[in-house]
């Protein structure tokens, strides 16, 4: 991290002429210049800090009800405890873990690195956004120590608004914030990609990433307010007792879950746009090809983000939702699956003819693309109407999403990390020990949730504490591959740690990768950019015919 | 017109906007006193609706405005009735389905929920 | 422990929806294949260190774009076809349906018989008799799940919802709640027995209590004042309930309604909400005076109305 | 020139993308607040379908003299706007000054009636709860939870763009403005409008339906 420290590294890289100080040094080192700064890649590891403790708590809570599972009594924890685990581990993970894992904090830091600019367009709010995501995050922690909610992070009235005598009131508060935050975030990166690309860098110039960033923007500024309204509405009912959603009052509850899924419908979408951008990102470099059908590829961010707009009636076939209704969002949600087929097509073509290396960030990248073309081939069953009347609320839901989030979203985010950690760090992490690591998620992810396809078209109801004894095989298997994922998870968290200290110095272009983040020195300056970059060429100008030389293999 | 210097709207076009708003407020209040049977909803909200757009374009400059804006500016509107249209896709067929086939067994059956307020 | 792969098959719906399962199964493999051998077959053949040809290919990229973003189009269409199709064979009873009441509350299932016969956490029903729930909650939402027959339908406060099988084979099958209601949602479980024809009848008569269900609503019927109004020689004029059930009923505002379960519930909760034509909002609410059994009682009862005079 | 030219920030080349970007994130955050009370609007509009006569009753309670009034200053409020808007671009600091004061003036009365409005509408049993009124069939109730939100929400946003007019009131008495920058304005008039606007929708929705 020291720049000062006596230079031990054997690679030979190009001195940067006049050594400018990193965004370490710059502004200081005391822990007021951090919380107080407004640079945005700083701003980008106080996320990172914050999500991998939100991570932590998801994931202690997933380990918990994973041993519980383990026999079909429900017998290490009580019913009501159990419930609580799901909803802490629900709650968290979406909204102060995976929502922000990469656009907070890999967007963050690259953004405006990849944009050629010196920092968003608003960084004093880009810092109110992580305050605010921390507000959220503590009122939620908070609600967790007071007792905990037991309503799933779906918080379906009228059991939330009513019936439930648990903390609702203060996790809602705390997830209406880092909504808040949410907003600001899509907001600032709206206009930062509007406004401050470097000269020459037009539209079809931005890599990949930042097509699908920008479109995870407009879907976080334009479905959050709703949520956000359906939890002032849901608070509301609470307090007063007088609300819009509870029959006893003459509410609906099924307009709870039309406006609560019209905002987790593209939210789901934002836990997997920004993972499909990392991928792009990581294809073409460890392909050392430009992409196969750049247009298409983001066209179909967008167009995902658009189209998942239109779908949110899938998760409400078995409401007592309207049958026709039913109608329009399976097809809308075939619809939508559309493009996600595209990329993947891309992302496989653009391996024909490549330079293939099989850094640990291209493992990730092959991970991803694997588990999430089951999840989203699952997602199919699910909107063919008959089906999800049977796999609706099972555990085949609950695979079908752990194979996005966690087989995609979670693998994309850990791919993206070590691309970018020589760049956030100016470090390298040790590259056979990344590789293991990749390997064991990979396994055990597969063990953890695959099984649970199985349980699931078996009739294992989600949300149960306790089970019929003839699933047990299954939760066993689950269980089992969780403590492999665990493992694969403590790996990365150990020998990042340890590259901080004792990892090779990064030059500034490990991956010769052509991404305007990499033309300056790693860690970057404080303003990114000694000069304002200027774009002459179109993105991912590789050849895969010339021999390279890449800081591994 | 540059972005350092956006037209400045003439004092007399928002005098002119401003007789307009408070003329159609006027109106609107006048229509809603009369029973015009179903007219008065579309009344309303047409009045709603041209004092929404007499402030977006003129007093909000969307007018004057670049592309780039009216994007934004429709995007929200078009978000919204996105949300409304396939809500009631749902709502508007709940209960059509049992009149159009004249059975009472599908699925839905036309009742919104009741209430359990005692009345007086 | 045992190791099921498939759950049971017990009704015609089952094998549908597993048909429509395997259909997809099979695609989504195909696709598994398509995507997942060239990649693997290009991480070989192009990997670093390994000599191919990586000359650019002028494949018609266009074409190739265009042609998998319309064949995957094509072949969700059909699956979404095939999955509404099969989604309106769940939806819709076939008509002779045998009706049950069902009752969903924290955290148990109560089942009423129009026979009169209730239970509680069990539905007996004789095989390949087709069976028509009518689903009600009382507190929050609960799921019917019968992974058996694959059905399931959620029971909303509020309202009926309804939910119908068939069952091929006797034998007894897991009932589960499968929409989270509160701590004991795991244990709101339960068991279908389907029985032969002759046992059916037989646990009919054995835990008959003498009174049918349209019975009990009927002595509910006089005990709420409902017959004061609605019989004959009364003051306040209210429309006769002969023949309502199932009958398109007009409306003071001109809309015309069928009067199905779900219209007399409101009727009798919320009479404000649809007005008979031809007559004035003098039916008073009856929310809170009558509990969600009762209300499936008047229910049976005012069903059984044919054209008689009560 | 030279001194507007200190406004820039770090992070942008020139004053012109400085305004493009502080005025096109405004209008995102105008989008996200359609969003935000177009939730409000679909239960509205849900409700309104079910129960429609009840609705129509319950419309009927609400204070028309109050809201017509509201909204004849709220109209009002949004012509001093545009005039302080007016004046800055020509570089007038007095005018600017007065419109401004003048506009916070309005929506200060705005919320005052409201404030009256609401006084009354509590007296008359009007606020959803055990003591609601007894004249009303139940899901009356439910306009009236719409008609508290609705109405609450705004105020909420009235009072926010009033804080916001009292800033650009501080920055144009510290002589900020200049007809060459003088973005604050337009965009603090930017929300003033949009606040305006949904009133416009409320006062539809809320006081005219079904008034006969
Ligand atoms: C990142 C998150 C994410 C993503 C991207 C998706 C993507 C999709 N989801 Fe998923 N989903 C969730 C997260 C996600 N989902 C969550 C969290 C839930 C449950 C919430 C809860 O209840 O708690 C859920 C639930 C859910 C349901 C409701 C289930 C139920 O509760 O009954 C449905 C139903 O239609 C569905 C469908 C889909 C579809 C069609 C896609 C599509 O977008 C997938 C598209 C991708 C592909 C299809 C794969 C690649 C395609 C090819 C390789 C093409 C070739 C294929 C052919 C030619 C066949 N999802
Ligand atoms: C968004 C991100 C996300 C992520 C990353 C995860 C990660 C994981 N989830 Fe999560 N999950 C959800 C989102 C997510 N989940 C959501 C939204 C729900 C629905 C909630 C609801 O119903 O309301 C859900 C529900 C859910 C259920 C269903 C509960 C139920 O319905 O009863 C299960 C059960 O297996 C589960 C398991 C796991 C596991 C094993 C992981 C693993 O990836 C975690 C890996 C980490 C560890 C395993 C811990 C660290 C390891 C150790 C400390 C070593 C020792 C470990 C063991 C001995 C097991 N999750
Ligand atoms: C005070 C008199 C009165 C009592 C008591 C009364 N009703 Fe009614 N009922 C009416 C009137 C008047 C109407 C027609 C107006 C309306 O639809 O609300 C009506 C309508 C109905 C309808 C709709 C009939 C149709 O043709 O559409 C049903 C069903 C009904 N009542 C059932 C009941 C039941 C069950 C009870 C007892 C629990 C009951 N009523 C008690 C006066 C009464
Ligand atoms: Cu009842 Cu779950
Ligand atoms: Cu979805």
């Amino acid at each position: 991290m020291n720049a000062t420290l006596p230079q031990t590294e054997t690679l030979e890289i190009p001195k940067p002429p006049k050594r400018l100080l990193t965004y370490f040094e710059d502004g200081g080192r005391t822990v007021g210049s951090w919380l107080l700064t407004t640079d945005h890649k700083r701003i980008g590891i106080l996320y990172l800090y914050s999500i991998v403790a939100f991570f932590t708590i998801g994931a202690i809570a997933a380990a918990i009800m994973r041993l519980e599972l383990i026999t079909p009594a429900g017998d290490l924890v009580t019913s009501d405890t159990y419930n609580k685990l799901f909803t802490i581990h629900g709650t968290v993970m979406v909204w102060f873990f995976l929502i922000p894992s990469i656009p907070s904090v890999l967007g963050n830091f690259v953004v405006p690195l990849m944009l050629g600019a010196r920092d968003l367009a608003f960084p004093r709010l880009n810092l109110l956004s992580w305050y605010l995501f921390n507000l959220g995050g503590l009122l939620a922690l908070y609600a967790i120590a007071i007792g905990g909610v037991d309503t799933g992070w779906t918080f379906y009235t009228p059991y939330s608004s009513t019936f439930t005598n648990t903390h609702v009131v203060t996790m809602v508060a705390g997830v209406f914030m880092a909504g808040f935050s949410s907003i600001l975030t899509g907001l600032n990166f709206i206009v930062t990609t509007h406004k401050m690309r470097a000269p020459g860098l037009t539209w079809f110039r931005l890599p990949l990433f930042l097509w699908s960033n920008y479109a995870t923007s407009v879907i976080l500024v334009m479905a959050t307010p709703v949520l956000a309204m359906t939890l002032v509405l849901l608070s509301i009912e609470r307090i007063w007792g007088v609300g819009v959603f509870d029959p006893q009052l003459g509410g609906d509850p099924v307009l709870f879950q039309h406006l609560f899924w019209f905002y987790s419908h593209p939210a789901v979408y934002i836990m997997i746009l920004p993972g499909m951008g990392v991928v792009s990102e990581l294809v073409t470099c460890f392909a050392r090809k430009p992409i196969f059908g750049y247009h298409f590829v983001a066209f179909a961010s967008m167009a995902i983000a658009l189209i998942g707009f239109f779908v949110w009636g899938h998760h409400m076939f078995t409401s007592g939702a309207s049958v026709y209704s039913g109608l329009v969002f399976s097809i809308t949600s075939y619809l939508v699956a559309v493009p996600s087929a595209i990329k993947v097509f891309n992302w496989t073509m653009t391996l024909h003819r490549g330079r293939i290396f099989l850094n640990t960030p291209m493992l990730y990248a092959l991970g991803f693309i694997g588990l999430f073309t089951v999840g989203g081939l699952t997602g199919l069953f699910l909107a063919a109407l008959a089906l999800d009347v049977h796999v609706t609320d099972t555990y085949f839901v609950v695979a079908h999403f752990h194979y996005i989030m966690v087989g995609g979203m979670v693998t994309g985010f850990l791919g993206g990390l070590h691309y970018w950690w020589p760049k956030i760090t100016g470090r390298l992490y040790p590259e056979s020990l990344g590789r293991l690591a990749a390997l064991i998620i990979f396994i055990g992810f597969n063990l953890t949730f695959f099984p649970q396809y199985v349980m699931g078209y078996l009739g294992m109801v989600r949300r149960y504490h306790a089970y019929a004894p003839e699933f047990q095989i299954y939760h066993v298997m689950s269980s089992a591959g969780a403590s492999i994922l665990g493992v694969g998870y403590l790996l990365p968290l150990i020998y990042l740690i340890w590259s901080l200290k004792h990892g090779k110095k990064a030059p500034a272009n490990p991956w010769n990768a052509t991404g305007l983040e990499w033309q300056t020195p790693s860690p970057p300056p404080k303003h990114n950019f000694a000069q304002t970059p200027i774009v002459t060429r179109p993105p991912y100008q590789y050849s895969a015919e010339t021999e390279e030389h890449m800081v591994y293999g | 017109m540059t972005v350092l210097n956006p037209p400045i709207v003439p004092r007399k076009i928002y005098g002119l906007i401003w007789v307009v708003l408070l003329l159609l407020l006027l109106l609107n209040w006048g229509l809603a006193q009369l029973n015009l049977g179903p007219f008065n909803l579309v009344a309303t909200l047409a009045i709603a609706f041209i004092q929404m757009m007499l402030m977006l374009l003129y007093l909000m400059h969307v007018r004057y405005n670049t592309p780039l804006t009216w994007v934004f500016v429709a995007a929200g509107f078009i978000w919204l009735v996105v949300m409304i249209n396939l809500s009631l896709s749902d709502y508007l067929t709940r209960g059509a389905v049992a009149g159009r086939f004249g059975k009472s067994w599908i699925h839905e059956t036309s009742v919104p929920p009741p209430v359990y307020l005692p009345k007086p | 422990m045992t190791f099921p792969i498939l759950p049971e098959q017990a009704s015609k719906i089952a094998t549908q929806t597993d048909n429509l399962c395997w259909g997809l199964v099979s695609i989504s493999a195909a696709v598994c294949l398509i995507v997942f051998v060239p990649m693997i077959y290009f991480l070989f053949k192009y990997r670093n260190g390994h000599p191919a040809d990586r000359s650019p290919s002028n494949l018609p990229q266009t074409r190739i774009e265009i042609a998998w973003t319309i064949l995957p189009l094509l072949i969700f269409m059909c699956f979404y076809v095939w999955g509404a199709k099969a989604y309106f064979n769940i939806e819709r009873p076939p008509p002779g349906a045998m009706e049950i009441n069902v009752i969903g509350k924290q955290w148990m299932w109560k089942v009423q018989h129009p026979e009169g016969n209730r239970e509680i956490d069990e539905l007996h029903v004789p095989v390949g008799r087709i069976v028509k729930l009518t689903m009600t909650s009382q507190d929050v939402i609960h799921d019917f799940f019968l992974p058996a027959f694959r059905t399931k339908q959620d029971v909303v406060p509020g309202r009926y919802t309804t939910e119908w099988f068939q069952a091929d084979k006797i034998g007894t099958y897991h009932l589960f709640c499968s929409e989270y209601c509160g701590t004991s949602h795991s244990h709101m479980e339960g068991r279908v027995i389907v029985l032969s024809q002759a046992d059916y009848q037989a646990w009919l008569t054995e835990g008959q209590p003498g009174t049918t269900l349209a019975e009990s609503g009927e002595r509910l019927f006089r005990e709420l004042g409902c017959s004061g109004c609605h019989l004959g020689q009364s003051v306040i004029r209210a429309p006769p309930l002969q023949g309502l059930f199932g009958k398109p009923v007009p409306l003071n505002d001109g809309t015309v309604v069928i009067a199905d379960e779900g219209y007399i519930r409101d009727s009798i909760l919320l009479p404000a909400k649809q007005i008979t034509g031809g007559y004035t909002n003098d039916m008073p609410s009856f929310a809170g005076r009558v509990s969600e059994d009762e209300l499936l009682e008047l229910i049976a009862y005012i069903k059984t109305l044919g054209s008689q005079s009560p | 020139m030279a001194n507007s030219h200190e406004a820039v920030a770090e992070q942008f080349d020139d004053m012109p993308q400085q305004i493009e970007a502080s005025t096109l994130g405004m209008w995102t955050f105008l989008a996200t607040e359609i969003l935000f009370f177009g939730a409000l609007f679909l239960a509205y509009i849900v409700y309104r379908h079910t129960y429609a006569q009840a609705f129509a009753l319950a419309g009927r309670h609400t204070l028309i003299l109050y809201g017509t009034i509201n909204t004849a200053l709220l109209l009002t409020s949004s012509f001093t706007m545009s005039l302080a808007i007016h004046s800055a671009q020509e570089g007038k600091n007095k005018p600017l000054l007065g419109f401004l004061l003048l506009t916070i003036f309005l929506g200060c009365g705005f919320l005052l009636v409201k404030g009256l409005e609401y006084h009354e509408d509590v007296h008359e049993h009007l606020f959803p709860g055990a003591h609601f009124t007894r004249e009303l069939p139940a899901p009356g109730q439910i306009f009236w939870v719409l008609y508290w939100v609705m109405t609450g929400v705004h105020s909420i946003h009235l009072a926010a763009g009033i804080g916001l007019l009292a800033v650009i009131v501080w920055m144009a008495w510290r002589r900020r403005f200049s007809s060459y920058y003088h973005n604050p304005v337009l965009i603090s008039g930017l929300y003033w409008h949009f606040v305006d606007v949904i009133w416009v929708w409320l006062y539809a929705l809320l006081y005219l339906i079904n008034r006969h």
